[in-house]
């Protein structure tokens, strides 16, 4: 015999939050993180909010919030670092920004262990930054969180809402709530209501685009940057429209 | 202190075992500790024995067994044992003892140089067997 | 005592060719996938080619190629169709385009099966085009072939240097040849030498720069407008300036 | 037809493995053939026949063990076995034949629907046990 600790605690955790929202796409580069980021800042000024970042392999998240490179502190468990109101975790305060190597099969582990010991308290909203693909974090995603409400990012191109149309397929199949779509990096010669109307033919809800902005790499080593970007503003004027919480 | 929250887990997992089993109380729970964590046993004591007050595993014994880490490599199939490498800094320590798979970002095969290796043996905690009254 | 037949006629097979060039990042959206289809079809001039899309999740290739929609032909294995020259296999084939959530074991097992019972015959030069991250696929990549060539591939922002400078480091680490960096998608707006010059710290031939093209996405949908686009010719020309084939 | 080149790949790591034990020449190799992948024992013999000829496997007896498809689900740890779901459509059957994992394109665990599940057995083709002489 032999019970892994870890999962019942797990699967309490992720029950104990009023909203988790996935972040997902299926597509690599489509601006998970940094929507991701920018969404847990602006959350975070309505209700008490959480940012997880779930893409072991590449993680972003601490580069946008500038997060502090040592331990978070321990006490009854680990306690996130809270950055402009919202508490932080990844698996960058522990790999001391080397490479991690690791088969799916050691992720699911990492996530099991990094979840059953963060103390969340009394965040009230988790949002979850999803790696790319349909392996162990999106299947690990699928069994141990069952209230999540999935937010799920495009880009206009064919070779991205390909891979996309998959997510949603198993999402909706496997009766995961969609909170809606949202369509990143769209150019600026681009008028088309192309994914508005697919989000339509698949009952999902278009939350808006987001303009393609040649300039935004040089506001990210900064988060007061990063706050100041018309890319940051959109997402929040699409959390204050479009976002049922 | 984290390993407060562990002690929190095997708690509540062998309470939840011994309800399936229709157990009226725990009188035993052998908790296997990896080598590779290196998790404090008697912080984990000190928290079950907390915990578990006004439980029913308030009056159980948890025994603790020390398992040693061994490591396969998929490269080259090499076995080897945690003492064989060299693993001296403190805070690589103290990251492997919160998520042990970062032992992916800091250790190599010994023979092959792969990070591609699975910890065979000895990684963290589980619960070996539990034992009560019905 | 179980062994497993496929893994000694994968390791013979990738040491048949002449050239393996695993297009890689570590980095999602980059485009791995879009610059490997047009890699292959520009080295198929020169050399007897294949292309194998190992992005089992996420599978682009074979829209870019305009791949038929049924099974390849079998003869004592299978036989990749040949698209402009390009001998090309990918999962595709055999998903139906269904979505393929699986874990990363289950990835392995795909992989070994696909390479197994291709026959690439006398294909001098296999351009593989990866998934992201650092997990199964890349761990497999690093396990069966040992004369891989790697072509990276970035964009400027800090957000993917940080992970494509992960890839560089384990790739020097395990001694796997590295063929070049590629910038990809430069906005016009810059013109800075920072990745030129971080690939020389990294002691990394930097093989040029593509720049972002916001009207690219019109050009996918059909083999002969991709062949077209200035995109695919600046592909052509790094080829011909820097590839060492 | 693609079953030649299993059979060119059971052949290579029978000898290979045979090799590295010593052996002069090979007398019995146990095939296992998975349900799932229903590859075609007599075109696998039929190939063996012919490439065995002039090597170290000339006289072996290649025998064949058929293994039933089994699986268990992830989410929800039911176990099943294939014949229990419909998988009659004749292009689904052949993508599985071709690649097994493709089976979680089409299937769902029949208990709970998820996709998140292991081929416990009869996946595909493996070597089982070797004989010989040196
Ligand atoms: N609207 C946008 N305009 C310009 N660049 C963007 C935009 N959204 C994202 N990016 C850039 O695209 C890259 C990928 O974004 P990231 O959040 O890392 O994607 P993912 O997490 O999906 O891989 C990053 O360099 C990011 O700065
Ligand atoms: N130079 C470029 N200019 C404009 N768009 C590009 C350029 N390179 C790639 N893209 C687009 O970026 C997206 C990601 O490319 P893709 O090849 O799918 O990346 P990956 O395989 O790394 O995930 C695709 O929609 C592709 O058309
Ligand atoms: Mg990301
Ligand atoms: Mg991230
Ligand atoms: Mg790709
Ligand atoms: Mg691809
Ligand atoms: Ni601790
Ligand atoms: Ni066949
Ligand atoms: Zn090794
Ligand atoms: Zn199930």
């Amino acid at each position: 015999m032999m019970i892994d600790p870890r999962t019942i605690m797990v699967k309490e955790k992720f029950a104990a939050f009023k909203y988790v929202i996935p972040v997902i796409s299926g597509k690599g580069g489509v601006g998970k993180s940094i929507i991701s980021t920018a969404l847990s800042l602006v959350i975070a000024k309505k209700f008490k909010t959480g940012l997880l970042d779930l893409d072991f392999w590449g993680a972003s998240d601490h580069l946008l919030l500038e997060a502090k490179n040592q331990f978070p502190e321990e006490e009854k468990g680990i306690l996130p670092e809270e950055i402009k109101g919202v508490k932080f975790m990844t698996v960058a305060y522990y790999t001391q920004d080397q490479p991690l190597p690791m088969r799916g099969k050691e992720y699911t582990d990492a996530f099991l262990e990094l979840m059953a010991v963060t103390r969340w308290d009394d965040t009230e909203c988790l949002i979850i930054d999803m790696p790319p693909g349909m392996s162990d974090p999106f299947l690990d995603i699928l069994k141990y969180v069952k209230n999540g409400n999935c937010l799920v990012i495009t880009i206009p191109s064919r070779l991205s809402l390909n891979i996309v149309l998959k997510t949603l397929t198993i999402l909706k199949e496997q009766n995961i709530k969609i909170m809606g779509l949202i369509e990143n990096m769209r150019p600026t010669s681009n008028n088309n209501q192309r994914i508005n109307e697919l989000a339509r033919s698949y009952k999902v809800p278009y939350l808006g685009f987001i303009p393609y902005y040649p300039d935004l790499d040089n506001y990210l080593d900064s988060l007061s940057d990063f706050i100041s970007t018309d890319f940051f503003q959109q997402i929040s004027s699409i959390v204050s429209k479009g976002l049922s919480l | 202190m984290h390993e407060w929250s562990l002690a929190e887990a095997v708690l509540k997992s062998s309470v939840e075992e011994a309800q399936k089993r229709d157990l009226k109380r725990l009188t035993e729970v052998k908790v296997v500790l990896g080598e590779l964590q290196g998790i404090e046993e008697e912080i984990v004591k000190f928290g079950l024995d907390n915990l578990k007050k006004g439980t029913m595993a308030e009056n159980a014994n948890f025994i603790f067994i020390k398992e040693h880490a061994s490591f396969q490599c998929r490269n080259c199939q090499n076995i080897w044992e945690l003492r064989e490498v060299d693993l001296n800094d403190y805070s690589i320590q103290e990251s492997i003892h919160f998520v042990p798979e970062v032992v992916h970002s800091f250790i190599r095969c010994p023979k092959c140089g792969s990070p591609d290796f699975e910890v065979v043996r000895g990684r963290g905690i589980y619960i070996k067997e539990i034992s009560g009254e019905d």
